[in-house]
């Protein structure tokens, strides 16, 4: 099965009934999936929109009633829905927001990149808030994680992003699904399906009082400590004995270990860290890694950007340094392999 | 004696914010009564927009959701696609609806989405300042047309109720005013009609309401409701544009 | 954010509608209450009642407007326009 | 030195104005100043307010938490701002509208007739100068000349204007 | 005059005779004084478009032909420019868009806020980009960094973003404007006025070739890397004694500056650093501050966003604590100084 | 014998990237031949949008500019704004101007900007791999309607040149088709009056092509062409919709 | 990023049309010229033909399309239409 | 051990069907499997191409950059692709299509006339199958009773198309 289907089985399975797409290579054969399986059944919704600023808040106002709903894009239309997200996050509102993101800036390629990890990190949008940012870097994690997606948008009302990319989405590979989709559609506590037998409520932002904003933000924040506690997750290989450990995420973090292998094989001691939970970012785990590692290479496909998040966790403990591939190119593992070796042999470490 | 006319239950106990005139207050009052003559309190979800009926969740006493400017069409489809048993209207400016919510107007409406829209028409960004809005007229000054709407320049206004009409997913739409007894009169039976055509699953409805804006307009409430007659029902003329229940000669 | 209006609408419109309602005097057809503090002085009732028995105070209201002032004449007919117009729905109407 | 005034009361009262013209006079004598009015939906309704500050070194925030000295042109003005007034500050009560009771012992209060006595001086527009006079007198801000000519600077060409408001504006200097 | 109207006049100045721009609020005196100077004038262009999407696309369209063009916004309809201003940046063309920040996330309040750092200093929209980013903290400052930015545009073929906020733009202060008004427009070079003369040009970035992506990525971040050298600035205030050192922006800067006044008069020993340009930050100032004093605080009127480039800056050294305002709260200098008083006092500084 | 047809001068000698049969190819060919015919290669500006035709600045021999999905209309606006002794035009498919781009171009429309717009209307996104278009017909069968467009779900097919010809703005508006000799003939006549609008400033001037896309039709480029003709043109009759230069009855 | 055509163009496009005409034999009103290599085997040139003379060759081209070819029995007017529908521009007219 | 395949012709060809059938078969047979077709520009004016990716241990990228099989179906495939193949690697040519020379010497050659020999058979439709046989032989990547069952479970049931496909896989196969 291919990724995007993938993710559209996935949560379907995961209760999602509504989804509101607009397309874009190369993410079309999960608009695709849903079309099939959700645009003509009863209690079902599948909306093409005229854009993907139509689809976000389309997502907005089928959260609002309680629906467990998802939209998808890849780069430039992820920009697009910016404004949205920052809506759901203010408004706390779940949603699942799948970025199978392409080469950029601008129109781009569209081909595989990592280039919008600030974007889904810092919140793209305007104001303080976070998204959950998940990223996978299998066929099947795509799966599990589109589910996990979606338990957690409920669990802390909160738009998470499935931070993908052109490859992952298009690529085939087994994958098994966990759960039966359920035969009935969940319905969120406390939507605005009408005030039956209880006050009125309201989903606002707008104040004119700064001060309860500033309490929205820091109750927002609150809760942001709160799943950094708890959801943080992050894949190590091999970094017990490693001198030095690669850094990566997604498809990125997937290349690196075919490389590291390789390298391993050659009697290179080096182990990857891999976040799987990109906000939360498993700073934690960094620095325990760090403590026994002294060396790290950052590998992204875009120009840096995780690694701040590596460089802020280490604190200018360790060396950290960086190869990145922007604009759509994917490097082969044996590239990276080279990369490795040479800074593995730079550094002294053999 | 007995009491007549008195607020109607669905509208909160509240003072409006809104300048002395404007007709923004007396549109939430008409919509509350016909949701209270249509008993739709408890099933009723409204989509407010930015302007300045910001604040309507402050006065409608039903649910009610804040969107973001120009989307609640957008909003709205979500709301009914994913749960079709509620009552959705929005509620939107002439800024929000025919600017930058142009796109999610049409397609909702082409897509006969099973919404309510009341269009608020005040021929002015009011909440922002007195803008120009694309509904504003030539000639008029607001303060970022200082010398007057040029049409070669800035476009004539423009007319959402004749190009929604065109549109085969429309169900009902019509302008009306509220500027005086019998135009009141008048919205309130439209927006009732409006709903009526959404309980019914007929399709998208909207009522355009001209309205009233004395603060931008620079007028006194008096003069500012004579003027919707005297220059802006000229441009943007009253009735029906297209409802899908009247017996059509055409047909 | 869900917010119960109760808990937390904004301090504007906590003010809540005290019934500081006129006295409704002799009633001959029709009459009518005007809500001095919901009163905006905007004058449209006085402009279309039909039978001409609103006047404006000359006094400001709490929130600084003149508001409108019922002249309990007898000619009130409880037409009910002035009510339908008033944009702050300031107005009760009674009629026999 | 840093004073904060901010000014308070309905549109059509002509606040903005009264610390335009404030502000302007403390530039013509030479002072740092910035002038802030309120924006947005705080001025839907009918309310407006703005913080004039001045001061001989650069002000650091536009903002008052806590002026020094607070006009209050109407009831609901003096409501909201009697709390923010520093400690030891100045009180400005439009007295023709406002009608409340104010609880804090540590301020003095300045009640001024405005209206009435704009009326009286048959320019009923003009309370507001009326009330600037007073400012002016009471605070010791800036000189009652400079005051008038930013008036002229700023009303320019419309002698009867002028004329009518700088009446009002001594008129309210000389209450003191 | 107020800080909008400044800009716009600071504009003008430097020879925008284009503007496209969408009211909203606290930024609108901008567009007023546009449309008050522009929309008559022959050789000039006033256009109050549909949207912010609409208004940045017409800048877009400004700048291909050569014109020095602006847009300015808020939050909110910053987040509808992002894919934008990715395409701006991607193409190498000058823009300059003014963002008077307020309180957010979602619609938030209209009060002034600094919570737009992230999306302006790390490319909000898609890909990897960068625009310069400029923190005014004075009306004098609008106007003359406005005049700076129009250079910078030019100079760099790069975006330029000024990060005010809606307190700047409401106040009034004195300003003088250094420069007169141009008689003639400047027309960029390389423009795409029509084949006269010359083959015919293209501007793009969409490839079937993400190597062709990769080298115009590369092309951008050597650009950066110039700028970073040559246009980093930032001021400090009482540093060089200082044990304690306060990093803040804009507005915040200004209040924090009151604040370390007063705190001064009291004896205590403490100083301001304050970047003026946000990207690129000016982290060899900030290293270099750091040789001297040991302890940092940040303060931002946000959740804590440019507080990560002072960490970076800092990888480890010296101890860095943060005090926010988020949601459109502007803090009073007093209350600034007491929270550094209370710091410099817990850090055993006297 | 004497050469009578042969490749425009303004066109490139590259193949072009469409699939066989397609009506981009005979668009991009037909403008080329017009912007010869007036002279116009060394004063224009295209502006080509993400789609199908996202390359057509490898085929026009004139300055082109990507924009951004949906936005041509506004960027020729900035372009044209700043510097209007340009002659600009906007290349857009029917996703791109009437889906995500509606706003941007009812708004330069309604403003009456001096620019002209090739409307490619082929029911179809053609580049993401034939999802329905704003302007699909009922029943058609595409990616993201997998069991045929259903008006009730989906709304009709939206029709802009009969939406944009309400506008005031507007000069010149016309619907033809690429897909027989005498359509094509047509179609040419009506590009070159576009061009010529905005060179007498007369206004928005758009020409919407009926366009073949065999590939996502699933049919040959004769079936394709034919079905222009057979089921596109009943759904989207061709015509003239505005022009400002014709002489009206009722004026 | 702005770049001269001639420097940049991507690959595809690099393919400059090589006269690969087919030599335009016995001329009675009028012949046409395929180029054998831009043509994408689309037939419409053959359909819409009024005189029927171009038929689809039975080699591929490099591109693997079955191009057409022009049939001069000397029945061909000149008339171009064939010309006119080809999305490809890959035939040139010729007239007495 | 991990291969790569890449397979590209024009579209119509059955390419990407080909590399279908080539990732189910490894996955029937219990290997670690990717198969990730071009997409985008890259398809349109009909030309198409995938990668399959056969290991026995995880694999690290769908994309080959230097896959050890490539089949060209067609000549402008044979000329894009010709540089990419891994030394040492298979060469598969569609000769009836391909006529371009091949000038490197590290990498063995293939040539099939799949075209002709679907015509031979019959169903000029399945030269794809034709080219899939041999590479299955050449290649050694899967059995051919995998290939079989596999194609069997992608056409379902439609038995003709089936025999017909299976015809001239088969054929294919024994070529070698
Ligand atoms: C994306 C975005 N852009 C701009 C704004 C600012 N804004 C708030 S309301 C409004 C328009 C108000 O005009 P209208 O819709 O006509 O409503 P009115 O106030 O006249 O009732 C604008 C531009 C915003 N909130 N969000
Ligand atoms: C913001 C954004 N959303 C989506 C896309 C993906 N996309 C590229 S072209 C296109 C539409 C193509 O359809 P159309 O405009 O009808 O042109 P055609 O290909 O049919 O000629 C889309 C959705 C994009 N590039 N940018
Ligand atoms: S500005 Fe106009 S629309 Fe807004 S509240 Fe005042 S009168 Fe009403
Ligand atoms: S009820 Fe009729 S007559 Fe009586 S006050 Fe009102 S408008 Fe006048
Ligand atoms: S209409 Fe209502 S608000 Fe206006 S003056 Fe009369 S009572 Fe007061
Ligand atoms: S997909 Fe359709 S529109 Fe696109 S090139 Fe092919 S035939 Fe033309
Ligand atoms: S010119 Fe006319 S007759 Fe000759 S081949 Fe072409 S279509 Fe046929
Ligand atoms: S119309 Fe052109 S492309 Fe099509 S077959 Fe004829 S020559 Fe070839
Ligand atoms: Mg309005
Ligand atoms: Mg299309």
């Amino acid at each position: 099965m291919d990724g995007n289907s993938a993710i559209g089985e996935a949560a379907i399975r995961a209760g999602c009934r509504c989804y509101f797409g607009y397309p874009i290579t190369p993410q079309n054969e999960l608009t695709e999936y849903m079309a099939m399986h959700l645009s003509r059944k009863k209690g079902c919704a599948f909306v093409q929109a005229e854009s993907e600023l139509a689809a976000i808040n389309m997502v907005y106002g089928a959260s609002l009633v309680g629906a467990r709903a998802m939209t998808s894009s890849s780069s430039p239309g992820i920009s697009l829905k910016q404004e949205g997200i920052s809506y759901l996050a203010a408004c706390e509102l779940p949603a699942v927001i799948v970025n199978m993101q392409r080469g950029g800036p601008g129109l781009g390629s569209i081909s595989a990149a990592q280039s919008d990890y600030f974007q889904a990190t810092r919140g793209g949008g305007h104001g303080d808030y976070r998204t959950i940012v998940l990223g996978p870097s299998s066929v099947q994690e795509l799966a599990d994680l589109t589910m996990r997606a979606f338990e957690l948008a409920d669990k802390y009302k909160i738009p998470v992003i499935i931070l993908g990319d052109g490859v992952l989405g298009q690529m085939m590979e087994p994958v098994e699904f966990k759960k039966e989709a359920p035969a009935e559609l969940p319905i969120r506590e406390n939507s605005l399906r009408g005030a039956t037998g209880r006050p009125s409520k309201i989903v606002k932002t707008f104040t004119s009082n700064p001060s309860e904003l500033e309490e929205i933000n820091w109750s927002l924040f609150r809760r942001y400590t709160l799943i950094k506690k708890q959801e943080t997750t992050c894949e190590t290989f091999m970094v017990d004995d490693a001198r030095l450990v690669v850094i990566a995420f997604g498809i990125a973090a997937r290349i690196a270990k075919g490389a590291i292998k390789t390298a391993r094989a050659e009697g290179l001691k080096i182990g990857l860290l891999r976040p799987i939970t990109l906000w939360p970012f498993p700073e934690e785990q960094v620095k325990e890694v760090a403590k026994t590692t002294g060396q790290f290479l950052v590998f992204e496909m875009n120009m840096g950007q995780m690694i701040e998040d590596v460089q802020l966790a280490l604190a200018g403990q360790g060396e950290v340094a960086f190869y990145g591939r922007p604009g759509g190119v994917i490097p082969a593992p044996s590239e990276v392999a080279r990369v490795i070796t040479r800074l593995y042999y730079q550094k002294g470490l053999k | 004696m007995k009491l007549i006319y008195s607020r109607p239950k669905s509208l909160k106990k509240a003072v409006f914010h809104y300048c002395p005139g404007c007709g923004h207050s007396v549109a939430h009052r008409l919509i509350c009564e016909v949701i209270d003559e249509m008993g739709l309190q408890e099933k009723t979800l409204g989509i407010p927009p930015p302007g300045c009926s910001v604040f309507a969740y402050n006065y409608f006493d039903v649910d009610m959701a804040e969107s973001a400017h120009g989307r609640g069409a957008a909003v709205a489809t979500g709301v009914k696609r994913a749960y079709p048993e509620i009552v959705v209207f929005t509620y939107q400016g002439d800024g929000d609806l025919a600017g930058i919510g142009t796109a999610e107007t049409i397609h909702a409406a082409n897509r006969g989405e099973n919404i309510t829209t009341i269009f608020i028409n005040n021929a002015v960004y009011g909440m922002t300042g007195g803008q120009m809005a694309p509904t504003t007229l030539c000639g008029m000054k607001t303060t970022t047309t200082p010398y007057g709407r040029d049409h070669l320049l800035e476009g004539h206004p423009i007319k959402m109720s004749e190009i929604l009409a065109l549109l085969e997913g429309v169900a009902y739409i019509e302008r009306v005013a509220v500027n005086s007894p019998s135009n009141i009169r008048k919205t309130k039976k439209a927006i009732a009609k409006a709903f009526q055509m959404q309980l019914d699953k007929r399709g998208f409805s909207m009522v355009e309401i001209l309205s009233p804006c004395p603060t931008n307009w620079k007028m006194s409430s008096v003069q500012a409701w004579k003027w919707v007659d005297e220059e802006m029902a000229k441009v943007f003329p009253l009735g029906v544009f297209k409802d899908v229940t009247e017996k059509k000669d055409a047909d | 954010m869900i917010v119960r209006p109760a808990e937390k609408t904004p301090v504007r419109s906590l003010l809540i509608i005290v019934s500081d309602k006129q006295s409704t005097a002799k009633i001959v057809r029709g009459a009518i209450v005007i809500s001095r503090e919901l009163c905006k002085g905007c004058e449209l009732c006085i402009s279309f009642c039909p039978k001409k028995v609103i006047s404006q105070s000359d006094k400001l209201n709490a929130a600084g407007y003149l508001s409108a002032v019922f002249s309990d004449n007898g000619q009130c007919t409880g037409c009910a326009i002035c009510a339908i117009v008033c944009p702050e729905v300031a107005i009760e109407v009674y009629r026999e | 030195m840093l004073i904060k005034t901010l000014i308070a009361g309905f549109g059509g009262q002509g606040v903005l104005s009264m610390g335009l013209n404030l502000a302007e006079a403390a530039m013509l004598e030479g002072k740092n100043v910035t002038y802030l009015p309120a924006y947005g939906a705080e001025v839907r309704g009918g309310t407006a307010n703005c913080t004039v500050a001045i001061s001989d070194d650069e002000i650091a925030s536009p903002v008052a938490s806590s002026p020094e000295f607070v006009v209050a042109m109407n009831q609901p003005s003096a409501v909201k701002f009697q709390h923010h007034i520093q400690s030891g500050g100045l009180f400005f009560l439009n007295s023709s509208l406002v009608e409340v009771e104010i609880l804090r012992g540590d301020i003095e209060i300045v009640r001024v007739a405005a209206n009435k006595i704009a009326e009286e001086l048959g320019s009923p527009k003009a309370a507001n100068m009326v009330m600037l006079g007073a400012l002016t007198r009471k605070s010791g801000l800036v000189e009652l000349a400079s005051m008038i000519e930013t008036l002229k600077r700023i009303m320019g060409a419309k002698k009867k204007l002028v004329d009518v408001n700088e009446k009002a504006l001594k008129t309210g200097y000389d209450l003191f």
